[in-house]
């Protein structure tokens, strides 16, 4: 089966709706009951990320997800039109090293803490891509 | 997400519920700790009991509402939070800045010492 | 603004995702209340129609939808991979025509009534094109 | 979508409630048409007034049950339905298939005659 793929404007207006799809989707694809918003979370996360870091909230720039059904998994990927390489830099681990105090900063951890798997590289376009993996019990 | 304010004795109690997440709603809790620091109520319970969801934005706002607090020196400590919520201040260590309490009495207590 | 697009495989298990995601949007390019519902039934008929007569319910074909709002209205496109060109055949008006007992054959028709606009022709690469105007009051 | 199934005489009540669309809960209409000629209640009539919503496949159900019906010499006719629906029914010219009431006495006495 083909991937189920979404490119929306960078706008906070589109979030919720992203919200839901997600929730939906994860049902269709077998997550369960609560834990749809537990997936959706983790995933806007990193959409909200890739709007604000990637895209500059600019809506001319969009962010695509790609999600697709593995065997006992569900694929994220969230592409935008950034070159961001936290992999590449020696010791960061987004999340980490952030002041306690800031209102900011906790997205990456939280994504990372609700999916148990978060990476990011570029897509073959070179645009930072956040890949998450939802495990399917 | 609701918000309900009470006071027990000197202590404002908070009562948040549903989905503590990211959108214009977020503005409205901002300014209830805000209020709570204008009106001189520097001792705030803040209940996470109904609070379904949680997100780094609603977290980001609990923060500030504490930084808010301390600066005026007031305090704030966190009541009946779920397991999913309880685990989310684990990830975020933010268990080592707040007390937390599942029951109420001890908590209002705790802030009379 | 970019249009929001949304690319989903053919199977009946995305329609209630697409729903929500259509109703969400619409409420967030100012559709009113209750009218979001009536929208995205409307383009939900179009959407299974594409799915269903455009790609036979192959999940390896899939269905793009895009939104974009322009002044005054909203503009949904719906893509399959079929050739159907209704309005190349003279006098053929879907819905019209169709038996009036028969169980199927009132899904044009309605989106038709609840949109006002719906129109048919074949995209840029030649596939099947649903157009549907929902006017924003 | 919620059926509830009533009997008022000999006349079947079938009260639909939410939203008639399609996907897996419209087998269980169908069925439930299916079993009222079964049960060998031919006089249905078809309470729409909860229904908010209704697509091609939620009337394409209610036409294929008022075809087994008339096939086994039963009728069906339609109570309540709300504007929005009526109007579905105009569009579809299936007003012209179905009798449709306003008033549950009146729409009962019309099986009568
Ligand atoms: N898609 C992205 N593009 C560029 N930088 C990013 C992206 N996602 C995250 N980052 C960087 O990682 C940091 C941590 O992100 P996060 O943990 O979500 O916290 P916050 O977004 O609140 O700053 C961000 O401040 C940003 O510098
Ligand atoms: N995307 C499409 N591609 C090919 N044929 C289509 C498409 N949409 C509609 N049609 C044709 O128009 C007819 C009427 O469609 P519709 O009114 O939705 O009723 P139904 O889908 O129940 O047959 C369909 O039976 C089909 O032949």
């Amino acid at each position: 089966m083909e991937a189920v793929e979404l490119r929306i404007p960078s706008s906070e207006s589109f979030l919720e709706a992203v919200q839901v799809f997600v929730e939906k989707i994860g049902a269709s694809f077998g997550v369960r009951g609560d834990e749809t918003t537990s997936l959706s979370i983790a995933v806007l996360e990193l959409v909200k990320n890739a709007m604000e870091h990637g895209n500059d909230m600019d809506p001319d720039k969009h962010v695509t997800i790609t999600i697709s059904r593995q065997p006992g998994r569900i694929d994220f990927q969230i592409v935008d039109t950034g070159t961001w390489q936290p992999e590449k830099e020696p010791g960061y681990e987004p999340g980490e090293g952030e002041k306690l105090f800031s209102s900011r900063g906790r997205g990456v951890l939280i994504a990372r803490n609700l999916a148990r798997w978060v990476e990011f590289d570029l897509d073959p376009n070179g645009k930072t891509r956040a890949k998450l993996v939802w495990p399917l019990v | 997400m609701k918000i309900h304010e009470e006071m027990k004795g000197d202590v404002l109690k908070i009562r948040l519920s549903g989905k503590v997440i990211g959108g214009p709603e977020l503005v409205e809790l901002k300014e209830t700790f805000q209020n709570a620091v204008n009106h001189d109520r520097l001792k705030v319970l803040l209940d996470l009991g109904g609070v379904t969801w949680m997100d780094s934005s609603g977290l980001g706002v609990i923060v500030s509402g504490h930084t808010t607090l301390s600066r005026a020196d007031g305090e704030m400590k966190i009541l009946n939070a779920t397991k999913k919520i309880h685990e989310l201040f684990i990830i975020t260590k933010l268990i080592t800045v707040f007390d937390t309490y599942t029951d109420e009495e001890e908590a209002l207590q705790s802030f009379e010492e």
